[in-house]
Formats: C-alpha cells, sequence, structure tokens
C-alpha cells in the first residue's frame, strides 16, 4: 500500500493558504470545475436513462462517501450501511408525510436523525475493533430491518410508505431531468463538506485512529469519542443519500435495505479506494454502470452464433451475472489499491512524461 | 415444557451445522485474516455435486459423498491458485471484496449448471428421521453432528500441535514474517481453502438432505457471522460453541416469542441482539486471541 | 585528508582461501517500480565469517539483507540489476520461502516474532523447513544459549524488548542455516544484553559454523565481532575492508566510532559545528 | 414497431418461479409476433433480467420510458419493483402488469378505505394475495365443518415480515376471525430455506389447523419438510408463488395435501379448448412440443395475452397510447382472451377497480412416493397431481378494495 | 513537576513495576535506564497513561492524574514518542504533526466542514506555521509530504519527535529515541533534545540505552531492574553503583569501565 507522493513540478505554493486548497494545482481545480459544468448541462443532451444512473451515481455516491469515512479513513468497517441508508429515506418520507416538514427540509433533517441512530449503533465501537465491529454492524442492519417492517408508526410497515417529490416554492423537482440538479447541488456540497472536514483536525483525528489508535489516543484524541463519531457521520451521509433516494423513487420499502445492498456499498469504497474522497464516487459509478454494461454486452451476444452455439438463451441472464462477478475480481486481481490509485498512477505518469520510469 | 426441551435439542442439533460452517470459515480465517463471503457458495457447490453424483450417476452415498469432499478439495486449492494466489500481499479488504466477487460468479454458475428449482436429494438414510430425546430429527443432522464432532477435535490438535497448523497460524499472523520462515504462504493458503471447502461441503450436503438443493442454501454463509463472532474469529472450539449458542439462542427466542411476546421473528434477530451483549464483555468473543496492544 | 578509501563501488575480490558462500554482483533495487534504493551494490561473504554492513539510516542495509532473501518481494520491492550468488547458485528472483531452504535465514529488523505464540511455537516455527529429528535437540541446545526464554512460558508478544530478539535469533539457530542475515540485533538491547547478543552471535559462528551477515548500528561491537566489513552510503559499498582496516580508518572512527584519536566527545556540545561525511 | 418492456427475474432470488413466468410471457409475445402481431404491427419486446434488484428495474424502467421508442406498456414482476415503479408508470402512463398481486395494486384510484397510494396503470391477472387467502379461508371454513372438527379451528398466518409475504397478512386474519376462526399469533420465518423445525413445534404445540404459507417456495419447503419430520398435523395453504410442481417435487412427501390457489383454470395436462393454442405458444420455446409447463408458464401467458388484446382495442380505438391501453382494460367484462378459453379465467378490471379476478381456485398437492424423476415424469406418472378442490367466488367488497 | 508515588503495575503474573517511586523536577532532563524488561516502557506508559498502576499514584502539575485519560493527559501537557515507532502510517508527515496539535486546535467536525465559513481555515494556516518551525527545528523539510510509512527509520523516529513536541508538551517522554541510529544520527538526535530542554524548557524523561549519551546529557538518572528502583541520582554516582553495573553494564567488578571505553581500548 505504499504511496508515492509526487509533487508536481512548476507549481510552486507561495504561502501555507495555497497550499492547502482542496486542488493541489490550478488545472485539477479547473478539471473539476469544468466536470460540474459539463454535469449541469447533462440534461440538455441525455436522456431519462442516463439520467437515472446519474441520479443513482449521486445519492449512491454521497452515501458511499460516508461509508468512505467509516471504513477508509477510520478503519472501521460497517455492513450495515445499506440500513442506515433506508433510515433516512424512511425519517425523510416520515418527517414530511407525518409533520408536514417540506421535503427540502426533511432531507438535511432526516440526515441529522439518521446520525442519531448511527451514534447509538456507533456505541459498540468504543469497544470493538476490526471484523467484531464489523458484524457488530451487521446485527445493526438486520435489527434495523426488523425494525422497519415492524414499526409501521414510522415505516408504514412491510408496506411501505409514500414519499412525496421535492417541491420548492410550488416547482416541483418530479422528472429526471429536474432532479438532476437537485442531487447533482447536494453531492458537490456534500462532497466539499467531506473533503473540507477531512483536512481538518476532526478528520485528521479519523484517520489517525485508524493509522495507530494507541499512539492516536496519546497525542489527545479521544477515542471514544471519534470512534462513535465516524459512524455518527457516516450515517448522515447515509441518511442524506437515502432520503434523496425516497425522494426520488417517492416510494420506499423495507425490501431494499437488505445486506446484500450494504455488501454493494461496500463494493463501491473498496473498488474506488478505501479512503480517498473521489475515489468513492469512481467506486460508485463502476458499481452502477458495470451491471448496465454487462447487460448491454450479454445483449449484444443475444441471438448470435454464440448464443446459439452455447444455447443461451434466457440463461444469458446467469451469464451476465458471472461477468459481473468476474469484472470484479479483475480488477481487484489488477487494481487492488482501488480506481483512486490508478488514477493517481496515470496522474503521475503524465505529469513526469516523457521522463517516467 | 416438553416444547421447551425439543426446541433445546432442536437448537443444539442445528447449532452443531451452524458449528460446521462456522469452522470452515474461521479455518480460512486463521490462515489468511481473510472473511470468506462466498463460504455459502461452497456449501452449495458441495451439495450441487454430490446431488449430481447421486442422482444422475446414480452413485451410493457412502461413494459420492467421499467423491464430493475430494472434488472440493482439488476445488479449493484451484480456486486459490487461479484467484487468490495473485492476491496475496495485497491489502485484504481487497481480498474479501474478491470473495464476495467469487459469491456472484459461483451464484450465477450453479444456477446455469442445476437449473432454478430446488431439487430434493434421493433418500439416503433408510430411516429418514430418527427419535432424539422424544424430538423427531432428520438422521443427516444426527450424522453430521458426529461429524462436527470429529471435525473440531482434529483442528483443535491441528492448530496447536501440528508443524503446519502453526504454520498457518504463523501465516495468519504476518506473511512476510512467515515467508522469513521458509512458510510457503501460498501452500498454507491453498491447504486452507481446500480444507475449507471439503468442511463447507460436509455442511451443504447436510443441508441439501434436509431441505432440498437450491441456490438460497447458500444464505447459509451470511447466516452464521454472528456464531463465528461470538465464538472468536480464530478459534474452532469457539467456532463450534458460538453455532451451538447461536443454534440453542434462536430456538429459545422463539420459543418466548411464540409463548409471550409474539414479535414474529425473534428467532432471527435476537441472535444479533445477544451477539452484541456479548461482545461488549468480551470484545473478541468467547474464545478469540485478544490483539496484543503494546506501545 | 583522510586517507585513501574514497568511493570504492566494488569491493576487491576476498583475499582469504575461503569459499564464497555469498556474493551480491552490482545489484540494483527498486521499490513499487519508482524508488531506486540500491545502485549498484556489491558485497562478498566469505564462508564461516562474520561480515558486517554498516551504514546510515535508510542507505539500504535493511533493503540489501530483503533483497537476498527474497522478501524484497512481499514489500513491492525488485531486484532490477545485477545478481545475487550463493554457494555458486543464482538466487534473485527466487521465493523466499524457497531461500530458506537453500539456508539462508533472516533476522528481521524489529524482531517480528509472532506475538500470540508462545516462545516454544515461535521456535518450533523456525525449525518449519526442517525434516529431520533434530528440532527437540536443537531446542534444547536454543534454551541453553538463552535460558530465560525457557522460563517464559506466556505469549511472546509479551516479552521485553530484548527477550523478543533472542527469540528471533534462536529462532534462526532453530532453522540450521548455512548463512544468517541479521538485521540490527542490538537494536534496543541493554549494554549488558548488546554484549550478550554478540558473544551469541560470534558463538553460533563458531560453535556451529553459520556464516553471519551482520547489518549493525553498532559499528564499535560490529566491527569488533566481523572479520570483514562494508560501509554503505546511498545505496552503494563506500568503503569496505578487513574489520581491522576499517577499526582504524578515521573516516570510520569520527562518524561510526565516535572520536578520531582522542576523547570520545561529548554530546553536551553539540550545538558547535557539525562536519559532515565526505565520501559522498 | 411497438416497444414492449419486459422485466423478468431470471437470476435472483425468485428466479425459481420467475423463469417459467417469464418464459410464458416471452413466448406468448413471441407467438403473437409470429402471428401478425398488434393488428399487424409487430411488438419489439425487450426482456431483461433484473435480479429482483429494485434499483435495476429502475433504471431499466428509466431507458425503456425514455427516448424515441418508449414502451408503450411494460410486463413486470416482483412487489418491490412493481412499487418503487408505481408512481412512474403512474405519470408517465405505461401500462404495468406485474406478477406482484398484491392488494395495494388493486386501488386505481387510492380512495380505498385502507389508504393505498393511487396505482392507476398497475394490472395484474390473478386473484390478489388477500382475495386468495379470503377465498382460502372460506374454503377452510367449510372443510373444517365438513371434517366435522370440533370447536373452533385456530388459523395461523406464516411469513416473512416482508410486503409479499404480509400483504395479505390482515386481510387474512380479519376474514378468518369473521369466518370463526381462533386466530393464532402469526409466525415468522425468513425467505431463505433453514430450520424451521421451532416453527413446526410451535403449530403443533398451538395445535393450529390451518395455516398460510406466505413465502415462495424455497422457504415454504424447508417447512413442510420440518413440519413432517416433527408430526406437525395442519393444512398448509400456498400462495400462487409458494405452490407449483416444483416445489411439490422438491418437498415430496412433505408437500401433500398442501392446497394453494391457482390462478388458470387447468394445468398443464387439463383439458381445455384454451389448451391448444397454449401447446403452440410452449412450441416457441420447445420445439418438441413435449416439455411440462408448470403453473407460473400459463399464468404467464394469460397475463401477455391480456395485455394483447388491450393493445388490439386501443390500437383500433384512437391509437396506441397508455390512457388508451388503459380504457381497453375496462372494456369487457368476464374478459377471456381469445383463444385461451378454458384456460385463463373471465377477469374484470373497472376504472375504479383493478381486482381483474375474484373467483379463487383452490388446489390439492398431491405428491405420492419418491420425487426423483424429472417433473415431466412425475406428472406423467401421477406422482404427482394438481387437484381442484373447490372455487370460492370472494365478494368484490368495497372496503376490501386495495387491502 | 511530575511523582509517581509506590506505583505498582500487573500484567497477569507478571509484576513489571513494583513500588516505583520517584519525582521529576521542572527543566529537568531525567532518564530512565535499566535492563531489558525492567519496566521502562511501562513506567512511561503509567505516566502518559496507556498502563493505569494497579496500585500507587501518579502526580503530575501537583494533580492526581492516576485515573485520568491518556488523551486528557495530553492536554495537560504530556507528550511522548514511542519504543516501536507509532506513526501513523499513511498521513504525510505534515498530517502526522499536526495531529500533534489536535488538542490546541478548536474546530470540530461541523466547523471543519464549513471550513471557509468558521475560521477552520485561518485556525489551520495558523498552527501550520507552528508546525513548520518544529520541521525547520527538527530538519525534516524534505519529506514533509512524504508518506511516513516509507520514510527510513531514522527519518520516522524523527517525525516522531516533531509530532510529540507539537503537543506543546511540558514533560515529554522519549522512549529510546536513538536506538537504531548510527553515531551522527545519534549526535543530532542528542542535539534536539538538549535544546527541547534547555531552549524550549521541556522537562524531558528519556529511556536510553546508549550510557554515552545518557551520561552526557542527563541531569538525574533512575535506574529500574525487574521493576523495582534500584538507584537514582546524578548520572556519575549511578554509574559508580556497583549494582548498576552488575545488573545492567554488565560487568563483573572487575577492572573495566564503561563499556564504551573498553571497546576504545580495543580500537585504539
Ligand atoms: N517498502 C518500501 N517502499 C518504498 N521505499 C522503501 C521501502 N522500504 C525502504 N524504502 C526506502 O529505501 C531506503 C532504504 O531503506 P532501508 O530500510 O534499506 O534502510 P536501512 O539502511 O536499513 O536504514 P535503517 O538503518 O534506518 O534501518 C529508504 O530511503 C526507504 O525510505
Ligand atoms: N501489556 C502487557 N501485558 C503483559 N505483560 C507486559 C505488558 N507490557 C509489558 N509487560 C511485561 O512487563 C515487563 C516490563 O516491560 P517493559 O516493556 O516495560 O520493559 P522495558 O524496561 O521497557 O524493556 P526494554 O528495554 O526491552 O524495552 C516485561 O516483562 C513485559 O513482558
Ligand atoms: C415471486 C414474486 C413475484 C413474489 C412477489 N410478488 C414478490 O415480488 O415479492
Ligand atoms: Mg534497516
Ligand atoms: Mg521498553
Amino acid at each position: 500500500m505504499a504511496n508515492v507522493s509526487i509533487i508536481p513540478s512548476g507549481d510552486f505554493k507561495t504561502s501555507y493558504g495555497t497550499d492547502t486548497t482542496i486542488f493541489p494545482t490550478t488545472t485539477s481545480r479547473n478539471f473539476a470545475i469544468l466536470g460540474v459544468v459539463l454535469l449541469l448541462a447533462c440534461p440538455a443532451f441525455m436522456d431519462r436513462y442516463w439520467l437515472s444512473l446519474l441520479i443513482q451515481i449521486g445519492y449512491l455516491g454521497i452515501a458511499a462517501l460516508g461509508l468512505n469515512i467509516l471504513v477508509g479513513f477510520t478503519g472501521q468497517i460497517s455492513i450495515g450501511h445499506s440500513a442506515f441508508f433506508g433510515f433516512g429515506a424512511f425519517a425523510s418520507a416520515w418527517l414530511n408525510n407525518r409533520w408536514g416538514v417540506p421535503v427540502a427540509l426533511a432531507i438535511p433533517l432526516a440526515g441529522v436523525l439518521t446520525t442519531g441512530v448511527g451514534l447509538i449503533f456507533g456505541v459498540p465501537a468504543a469497544r470493538l475493533k476490526g471484523l467484531y465491529l464489523a458484524i457488530a454492524t451487521l446485527a445493526a442492519q438486520y435489527i434495523l430491518q426488523d425494525f422497519f417492517g415492524r414499526a409501521d408508526w414510522f415505516t408504514g410497515g412491510s408496506a411501505g410508505t409514500i414519499a412525496e417529490p421535492l417541491t420548492v416554492f410550488g416547482f416541483a423537482f418530479d422528472t429526471d431531468e429536474r432532479y438532476f440538479y437537485v442531487v447533482l447541488v447536494a453531492m458537490v456540497v456534500m462532497y466539499i463538506l467531506g473533503t473540507n472536514l477531512m483536512r481538518t483536525r476532526d478528520g485528521r483525528a479519523l484517520v489517525a485512529v485508524r493509522d495507530h489508535y494507541l499512539s492516536a489516543e496519546i497525542m489527545g484524541i479521544n477515542l471514544t469519542k471519534y470512534r462513535t463519531m465516524s459512524f455518527g457521520i457516516s450515517a448522515f451521509y447515509a441518511g442524506i443519500g437515502g432520503a434523496l433516494y425516497a425522494h426520488y423513487l417517492q416510494f420506499v420499502s423495507v425490501e431494499n435495505f437488505t445486506i446484500l445492498f450494504s455488501i454493494q456499498f461496500l463494493g463501491m469504497i473498496i473498488i474506488g479506494g478505501l479512503g480517498s474522497i473521489m475515489g468513492t464516487l469512481m467506486g460508485t459509478a463502476f458499481m452502477v454502470f458495470l451491471p448496465e454494461l454487462m447487460q448491454a454486452l450479454t445483449k449484444m451476444v443475444s441471438g448470435t452464433a454464440i448464443d446459439t452455439a452455447l444455447n443461451l438463451r434466457e440463461n444469458i441472464a446467469f451469464l451476465r451475472e458471472m461477468s459481473v462477478g468476474i469484472v470484479i475480481i479483475l480488477f481487484l486481481v489488477f487494481e487492488p489499491d482501488g480506481l483512486a490509485h490508478r488514477w493517481k498512477q496515470i496522474k503521475a505518469y503524465w505529469k513526469l512524461y516523457p521522463f517516467s520510469h | 415444557m416438553t416444547l421447551f426441551f425439543q426446541l433445546l435439542v432442536n437448537g443444539l442439533i442445528v447449532g452443531a451445522l451452524y458449528g460446521v460452517v462456522a469452522m470452515s470459515f474461521v479455518l480460512i480465517y486463521k490462515a489468511s485474516r481473510i472473511v470468506n463471503f462466498a463460504q455459502g457458495e461452497f456449501l452449495l457447490i458441495g451439495a450441487w455435486t454430490c446431488w449430481w453424483l447421486l442422482t444422475s450417476w446414480q452413485l451410493p452415498f457412502w461413494l459420492g459423498f467421499p467423491i464430493t469432499l475430494v472434488f472440493m478439495l482439488i476445488f479449493g486449492v484451484v480456486l486459490q491458485v487461479v484467484v487468490l494466489r495473485p492476491m496475496i500481499g495485497e491489502p485484504i479488504i481487497s481480498v474479501i471484496m474478491v470473495t464476495i466477487g467469487l459469491s456472484i460468479v459461483f451464484q450465477a454458475a450453479m444456477k446455469w449448471m442445476f437449473g432454478v428449482f430446488a431439487k430434493p436429494f434421493p433418500p439416503i438414510f433408510a430411516h429418514a428421521t430418527m427419535d432424539v430425546f422424544g424430538l423427531q430429527v432428520q438422521t443427516v443432522y444426527v450424522v453430521s453432528l458426529g461429524i462436527s464432532i470429529l471435525i473440531m477435535a482434529g483442528f483443535g490438535w491441528f492448530f496447536k500441535y501440528s508443524r503446519l497448523g502453526l504454520a498457518m497460524r504463523a501465516t495468519a499472523f504476518d506473511q512476510q514474517v512467515a515467508q522469513s520462515l521458509g512458510i510457503s504462504v501460498r501452500q498454507m493458503f491453498a491447504m486452507s481453502w481446500a480444507i475449507s471447502a471439503m468442511v463447507s461441503a460436509v455442511a451443504g450436503v447436510t443441508v441439501g438432505v434436509v431441505n432440498g438443493v437450491s441456490s438460497a442454501l447458500s444464505f447459509f454463509g451470511i447466516k452464521v457471522f454472528p456464531a463465528v463472532i461470538l465464538g472468536g474469529l480464530d478459534s474452532v472450539i469457539g467456532a463450534v460453541v458460538g453455532g451451538l449458542i447461536v443454534g440453542v439462542l434462536e430456538n429459545v427466542a422463539h420459543y418466548l416469542d411464540s409463548q409471550w411476546l409474539n414479535w414474529g421473528n425473534m428467532y432471527e434477530i435476537a441472535p444479533f441482539y445477544v451477539l452484541i451483549a456479548i461482545l461488549m464483555v468480551k470484545p473478541y468473543g468467547l474464545f478469540g486471541t485478544k490483539d496484543i496492544e503494546r506501545v | 585528508m583522510l586517507n585513501t578509501a574514497t568511493a570504492a563501488p566494488v569491493a576487491p575480490p576476498v583475499t582469504t582461501a575461503k569459499k564464497l558462500m555469498l556474493s551480491v554482483n552490482n545489484i540494483e533495487v527498486v521499490y513499487n517500480d519508482v524508488i531506486l534504493v540500491l545502485r549498484g551494490l556489491s558485497l562478498e561473504v566469505p564462508e564461516g565469517e562474520i561480515v558486517a554492513l554498516l551504514g546510515a539510516n535508510g542507505a539500504g542495509k535493511s533493503t540489501t539483507l530483503k533483497a537476498i532473501s527474497g522478501l524484497l518481494k512481499t514489500e513491492d520491492g525488485e531486484v532490477t540489476r545485477g545478481d545475487i550468488t550463493f554457494a555458486g547458485e543464482r538466487i534473485n528472483g527466487i521465493d523466499p520461502d524457497k531461500i530458506v531452504r537453500k539456508g539462508i535465514f533472516q533476522v528481521m529488523e524489529g524482531r517480528r516474532i509472532i506475538s500470540d505464540m508462545t516462545c516454544q511455537e515461535n521456535l518450533r516455527l523456525g525449525a518449519f523447513t526442517r525434516r529431520d529429528n533434530g528440532v527437540k535437540d536443537d531446542l534444547e541446545m536454543v534454551y541453553q544459549y538463552f535460558p530465560r526464554l525457557k522460563e517464559r512460558t506466556g505469549l511472546a508478544g509479551y516479552l521485553s524488548g530484548g527477550e523478543q530478539q533472542m527469540l528471533a535469533i534462536g529462532r534462526a539457530m532453530m532453522a540450521r542455516p548455512k548463512l544468517i542475515l541479521m538485521d540490527e540485533p542490538s537494536m534496543g538491547l541493554s549494554p549488558l544484553m548488546v554484549k550478550e547478543v554478540f558473544g551469541i552471535i560470534q558463538q553460533i559462528n563458531r560453535d556451529l559454523g553459520v556464516t553471519i551477515l551482520l547489518v549493525e548500528q553498532n559499528a564499535r561491537m560490529a566491527l569488533q565481532a566481523a572479520t570483514r566489513g562494508y560501509i554503505m552510503e546511498n545505496g552503494k559499498v563506500v568503503l569496505d575492508g578487513t574489520a581491522e582496516e576499517l577499526r582504524n580508518n578515521e573516516d570510520v572512527k569520527e562518524f561510526y566510532l565516535g572520536g578520531g584519536n582522542e576523547e570520545r566527545k561529548s554530546f553536551k556540545n553539540l550545538k558547535s559545528f557539525k562536519r559532515r561525511k565526505r565520501w559522498i | 414497431d411497438i416497444p414492449i418492456g419486459h422485466l423478468a427475474d431470471q437470476s435472483g432470488g425468485t428466479s425459481d418461479v420467475g423463469v417459467p413466468y417469464a418464459q410464458g410471457v416471452s413466448d406468448a409475445l413471441a407467438y403473437i409476433n409470429s402471428k401478425g402481431g398488434i393488428n399487424g404491427t409487430k411488438m419489439a419486446v425487450d426482456s431483461v433480467d433484473y435480479g429482483y434488484q429494485a434499483p435495476r428495474a429502475i433504471s431499466q424502467y428509466k431507458k425503456w420510458s425514455s427516448g424515441s421508442d418508449k414502451i408503450v406498456a411494460l410486463q413486470g414482476w416482483g412487489t418491490a419493483d412493481t412499487e418503487a415503479l408505481t408512481a412512474f408508470v403512474g405519470k408517465d402512463e405505461i401500462p404495468a402488469y406485474s406478477g406482484s398481486y398484491s392488494g395495494h395494486l388493486t386501488d386505481p384510484t387510492g380512495k380505498g378505505p385502507h389508504g393505498s397510494k393511487p396505482a392507476p396503470y398497475n394490472f395484474f391477472y390473478g386473484p390478489s394475495y388477500s382475495d386468495a387467502l379470503r377465498g382460502m379461508l372460506t374454503w377452510a371454513a367449510e372443510d373444517w365443518k365438513k371434517k366435522g372438527g370440533a370447536g373452533k379451528p385456530k388459523y395461523v398466518h406464516m411469513g416473512a415480515n416482508h410486503p409479499f409475504p404480509n400483504a395479505p397478512k390482515e386481510a387474512g386474519e380479519q376474514i378468518a376471525k369473521e369466518l370463526g376462526f381462533d386466530v393464532l399469533p402469526a409466525v415468522q420465518f425468513a425467505l431463505t430455506p433453514g430450520d424451521y423445525t421451532a416453527q413446526c413445534l410451535t403449530l403443533k404445540e398451538a395445535g393450529a389447523n390451518y395455516a398460510y404459507l406466505g413465502n415462495t417456495a424455497g422457504s415454504g419447503i424447508s417447512v413442510l419438510k420440518a413440519c413432517q419430520t416433527v408430526g406437525a398435523k395442519v393444512q398448509f395453504m400456498g400462495n400462487v408463488w409458494g405452490m407449483d410442481e416444483n416445489a411439490a417435487k422438491a418437498a415430496g412427501a412433505a408437500a401433500d395435501g398442501v392446497v394453494f390457489p391457482m390462478r388458470t383454470a387447468v394445468t398443464w395436462t387439463g383439458d381445455a379448448p384454451g389448451m391448444a393454442l397454449m401447446k403452440e405458444i410452449s412450441k416457441v420455446s420447445d420445439a418438441a412440443g413435449t416439455a411440462y409447463r408448470p403453473v407460473h408458464y400459463m399464468a404467464g401467458v394469460c397475463t401477455a395475452y391480456y395485455m394483447k388484446e388491450a393493445l388490439d382495442w386501443a390500437g383500433k380505438n384512437g391509437g396506441l397510447t397508455g390512457p388508451n391501453i388503459r380504457k381497453a382494460m375496462y372494456q369487457k367484462k368476464d374478459w377471456v382472451p381469445a383463444g385461451l378459453e378454458g384456460v385463463c379465467i373471465p377477469s374484470t378490471w373497472t376504472e375504479n377497480d383493478h381486482r381483474g379476478m375474484t373467483a379463487v381456485n383452490i388446489y390439492r398437492a398431491s405428491v405420492k412416493a419418491d420425487t426423483g424423476a424429472s417433473v415431466d415424469e412425475l406428472v406423467k406418472n401421477g406422482s404427482i397431481k394438481l387437484e381442484k378442490v373447490a372455487t370460492e367466488d370472494v365478494p368484490r367488497k368495497p372496503e376490501w378494495l386495495g387491502w | 513537576m511530575f511523582e509517581a508515588r509506590g506505583v505498582n503495575l500487573r500484567f497477569g503474573g507478571v509484576q513489571a513495576l513494583t513500588d516505583v517511586s520517584f519525582g521529576i523536577r521542572k527543566g529537568e532532563l531525567f532518564s530512565i535506564i535499566g535492563p531489558n524488561g525492567a519496566g521502562k516502557t511501562s513506567m512511561v506508559n503509567c505516566i502518559s497513561g496507556r498502563y493505569k498502576p494497579t496500585d500507587g499514584k501518579v502526580y503530575f502539575k501537583g494533580r492526581d492524574v492516576t485515573g485520568m485519560t491518556p488523551n486528557h493527559r495530553a492536554s495537560l501537557g504530556i507528550g511522548r514518542t514511542f519504543q516501536n515507532l507509532a506513526l501513523f502510517g499513511h498521513m504525510t508527515v505534515l498530517d502526522n504533526i499536526m495531529v500533534g496539535r489536535h488538542h490546541l486546535l478548536k474546530n470540530n467536525f461541523l466547523t471543519g466542514s464549513l471550513y471557509w465559513l468558521t475560521g477552520a481555515r485561518k485556525e489551520e494556516l495558523a498552527h501550520r506555521r507552528e508546525v513548520e518551525e518544529i520541521i525547520d527545528f527538527l530538519e525534516i523539510q524534505h519529506v514533509r509530504k512524504a508518506t511516513a510509512g516509507t520514510l527510513s527509520y531514522g527519518l520516522r523516529k524523527r517525525v516522531e519527535l516533531a509530532r510529540a513536541i507539537a503537543l506543546k508538551p511540558d514533560l515529554i517522554l522519549l522512549d529510546e529515541p536513538m536506538a537504531g541510529m548510527n553515531l551522527e544520527e545519534k549526535e543530532d538526535m542528542a542535539r534536539y533534545i538538549v535544546d527541547l530542554n534547555e531552549e524550549f524548557g521541556m522537562t524531558v524523561v528519556m529511556i536510553e540505552h546508549d550510557m554515552g549519551v545518557v551520561m552526557d546529557i542527563s541531569h538525574r538518572v533512575m535506574v529500574l531492574e525487574f521493576g523495582k528502583k534500584i538507584a537514582e541520582g546524578m548520572p556519575e554516582e549511578v554509574l559508580a553503583n556497583p549494582r548498576v553495573r552488575r545488573a545492567y553494564l554488565g560487568e563483573d567488578d572487575e577492572d573495566e569501565a564503561a563499556p564504551a571505553t573498553a571497546v576504545r581500548k580495543e580500537v585504539a
């Protein structure tokens, strides 16, 4: 996991201020801005399918960032993230349905409520480490899932609940084209908040706890507080992601927040790169696009000679499933440190080009 | 009261089965610190293989079952060599993700090969059920209980005294050090995967005989997580004890539930509450080794 | 101003009649495909001797040992040029466990004992590659060298630093290797223990006929125990010779042994001007 | 071409029933195309396996519902995805035919007394889960009398705490009470196979007489087997997706005597005028025409044919738009698609009531001896028989709409 | 400044410390020596709060801190380095040192996330400036942005020291700061320690096995053996103590002086 830090040449910092910006170089900042601008234009030229995928990446990416703060930055594995995601979704719907809180307010409030739940389930983190903690979060997954199925007043029970679309001053964000902007803004904001968090005191403390908790404690970091807090923060992101999901689909049902979903979240951050903020987004995109890509590819096979030769027919679904698994495996075999790492290497290569080793 | 007693007996019998699966988890963990999310699919592969030998080849059980075990042994080695070997030395979490990938692949492959319908095993024992303390129990459960006790004793000895067992533990502790001692990390891993696959097959066949084989059977893989953790991730005895506890807990919780609480799925959730409670008192499970924390 | 030995990248052939056990020829080591750590390092270890390898932090001493034992691979490092021969056989690129079987055993920096096992289990693991029946006897032998290891029956992780070091050396003895690569065995040991450990190293070399390549910061002790020495800086050997020659070299005296001809210097007045090494 | 979307679960958690159902839909649509399609225009059917994962269903739906060739109708599947899509299909006005028979989907206006959300574009073929259970309980009450059971029969609802098994829970318990059952506390068991001995011992101890199995076949089999082992003598009532030929084979003798609702008037070996067409359709994917098709296949064919006839009508009456197709669904009373007489059961949809079918055909699985052979043979040699025991007509009570 | 009264520490069957009492004066450079396994690190752990004495009390600046958590003690002004490196391996050197400032920083996860709006940025930069001074002092400018885990041993030790200094401690505990260093590097390190003590006015507790360094720079020395204090006093006094010589330096009352001298004889 050795990290090669390459500081770009020809881009000298003249003050500590410029040395602590989010983007290490002006080019990278300009690229990021360009990226956001391009995204803003998306609804103009993309159809709903692509938009819906981007929306998915948006809300899943926010939740995944929370998980990465927990797993990648603080080093506490969680296999219960989808339950927090679900809690956020139900909470936002409930705030709106039951208390009439406007959706625009219900979403952040749902994040706050989920934070509370995260803090409760973060209590074991003060004592448990590694996989023991991971399985405790698995318990959280099942306990919350059970709660969702039971708490009729909150979730509508196993039947699920309706979530109204987001409306601001009478303008309803109820189409993909409109909702896309909601998710985009939320995502940019959440990612900037996350980046800021990680470069200030509490963020550093979280990483310190991951890397060496004993010495972190002696450096003045309250382990219990930060371990629990990281659950809270992670739940906050999950809650926001879940709330955005709820008002996108306009219907929330227990069924979706299963352990498999939690594992998918883990996949996103592992493939994206643990402890990398932009990696999280890349990993989410990977996990969202991969099945779609495989679907498209297998569709191309369908009806061809290969199809008849292998007698695939409806079995083509299994071929697709297997390809998804195989791509994940191959990816990790060749890039076990995740997309962010690969991305870093590509950047380093071009920075040093043509003199790279 | 007889109901309670019968539930207790049933809990122990089913718990032993959880114990077997938990052991196969622990085995891989002990050698490589990898949590195998494809464990459930190992069960499934074992069950389907045996089913196929017994139905398509009409082999008798006493022949088909050992062949299954041999196949699983080879399967474990091949899997390690082909997929997991390149991952040696990579971050554990990435390897865990690979096992998740494997589970997706196997799940789909099994459905492709054997179809999506549950299929029954041919009858194996002359008496499909037998009486254990007044409770009718599937014979195969009882047999697997015996096998699991044997396996557990074997592993206990293996890790404490045998040269290879020590080497496996060393590999888990620190691969670099293990290599510096002349231990081939690859061999250790291959061995642990092979044995684990084999042990899983025992459980897979048992479940298959009882309920029929279908891809949903792989769910057992995740179901035994609490058992593994309760006992302590790196303890063979812990795995079995954890399995028994979970088995009994499920049944007792169901009893309480059906008699008084009427909450519904206490039997599914109770192990998790108890799990958290136990972990708060014993953070490394009942028998897990504590990390040594020195600065 | 100072004497002869400025930059001698390739060591002159060992003059003694003894057989060469290990020779490292002009190797280059790269970590992570980018960081070049060893740049054309050569050294030779004759059979039956103790050879010391000295150098500053980060010079690449540990890297050299890992290159020989093959453990480099496990750290994303690679020998990109040159070769390493052991008993006439080229061994670069071979897996570490196979190298152990050939008779090279590395005692790694920082002890690296298996802390969740007992002393005895650690020692038994040292003998992992052996199939003979002498393991039991050797266990007793190690206990004779280090009696206190026998007393400690708890987990090795709770041993004190010195005890762990003993355990690490004992583990190497259990393997009955031909060549032991020892990385800073005296680190963190009390003066008494340092003496003891060096005594034992010499004893092992003498009694068991094991060749030893010793990396040390305690140059004084190392050059006392060794017959030959190499001094490396920045991934290259910059000086080599018999232990005797090195002990008398002015630079070595100043930078590694402390004090030139006069009284050893006091650390108290260190704030004064510092002289920098000049052979690089 | 007429774009049609078809969501199927071929690889996911419900694939054991999803595969035959989807096959039925696919074969039927392909057959219709081979006969000229809809008023001479072919349907372009896009069959997609979504692995029973709602998010995938949604993105697939978005793909279908955008761009130039928007689908005009959707053949869907599970509860989670159907409910998630309800709002979307409502807004996009795309009729969606699902494999989920949740009572919620029967309320097009959302005015039902149980506060379900409007589902104006959702249709399914068959009795809703709730109505099916009402029918079976009505039968059970008679059965109890017929058998001369003493006292009140005891009824228990079994299943996971999950939308699909739960959908008819309250409806069932309510009518059970009305019918004079003693309603025991519900017994839960997971959707996956496992050891359900504890559940069976409880049933035995509590002396339950009738139990509804709300889950799909996989876990249902585990319950049947466990109860057989411990000797719990309960009359099990399965749900549409919980019992079929394959499940009967897998459960073996344990499935003997289980009753369940059937959506078609006959099984594959049954005799009806419509079976000729059914067999023709089957040849689309089985040229030899020898395959045995389970009940879900036939239900899939019927569903596809209702859609086909609605498309036909809409095409002739103003064009293939969502609202027109929806209107088409309301055109006939006791509607049986042409050619499938005696197979598909007469159904009626109205603007305010999407309970298409209220007649519940109750069948009993009779399983004998060893079930090692293929389903084909087992049915042929009579080891597995699905026999009709009764038809219960569930009244269309307004207060049951959407529930 | 600091006082230990009758400290006992037991791990299961192992008595790591037995009834150790001593005091450290403000501004002192106090060394603890003793054979391996004597309990030196354990003693330091008791001071920094990693271990709680099974018996006895420790006082810091006149307060009883026995039951206080390590993180609390850090904010009271106790900093330390570790015998076996304990850096945050995946963080940059700069971040490692900034972690040392933890208790001096005010912003939290909320204000930190809002960076520009809450003064978090200003605070960070102010502290960054101070950290840079420490970096200059320890001459590690060139590795500022390097990941700590890839540094060589000697540099890591220096970064650890920097991190401990960043806490602005009044009492700094150094556990074998010079282990694994060659003479030249030891000189550098010794210079830093002396500077810390004399110029920054920090009270220093140092565990070290190199007697040369210990004798040269420490004001007072305490000797532990098997968890018991066997001597305490001026370096010369302690060195003259026969028990210390036997137990620690390994001399059998022969005519040899300190080991360094002994070796020197041969070399010369
Ligand atoms: N795994 C690694 N990845 C990247 N660089 C490394 C790695 N290991 C060592 N290095 C670098 O290689 C150089 C030499 O390191 P090495 O450990 O061989 O030094 P050394 O001479 O043993 O020093 P010390 O006396 O401190 O132990 C150092 O600059 C170090 O940063
Ligand atoms: N956490 C612990 N659990 C059990 N025993 C311990 C623990 N920490 C230390 N010990 C024991 O306490 C004794 C003192 O250990 P300590 O580390 O304090 O010695 P030390 O004087 O620092 O030695 P060294 O010079 O080798 O570092 C040793 O016997 C050690 O095994
Ligand atoms: C087999 C399935 C169609 C069952 C049910 N409708 C569900 O989706 O949950
Ligand atoms: Mg080194
Ligand atoms: Mg110590």
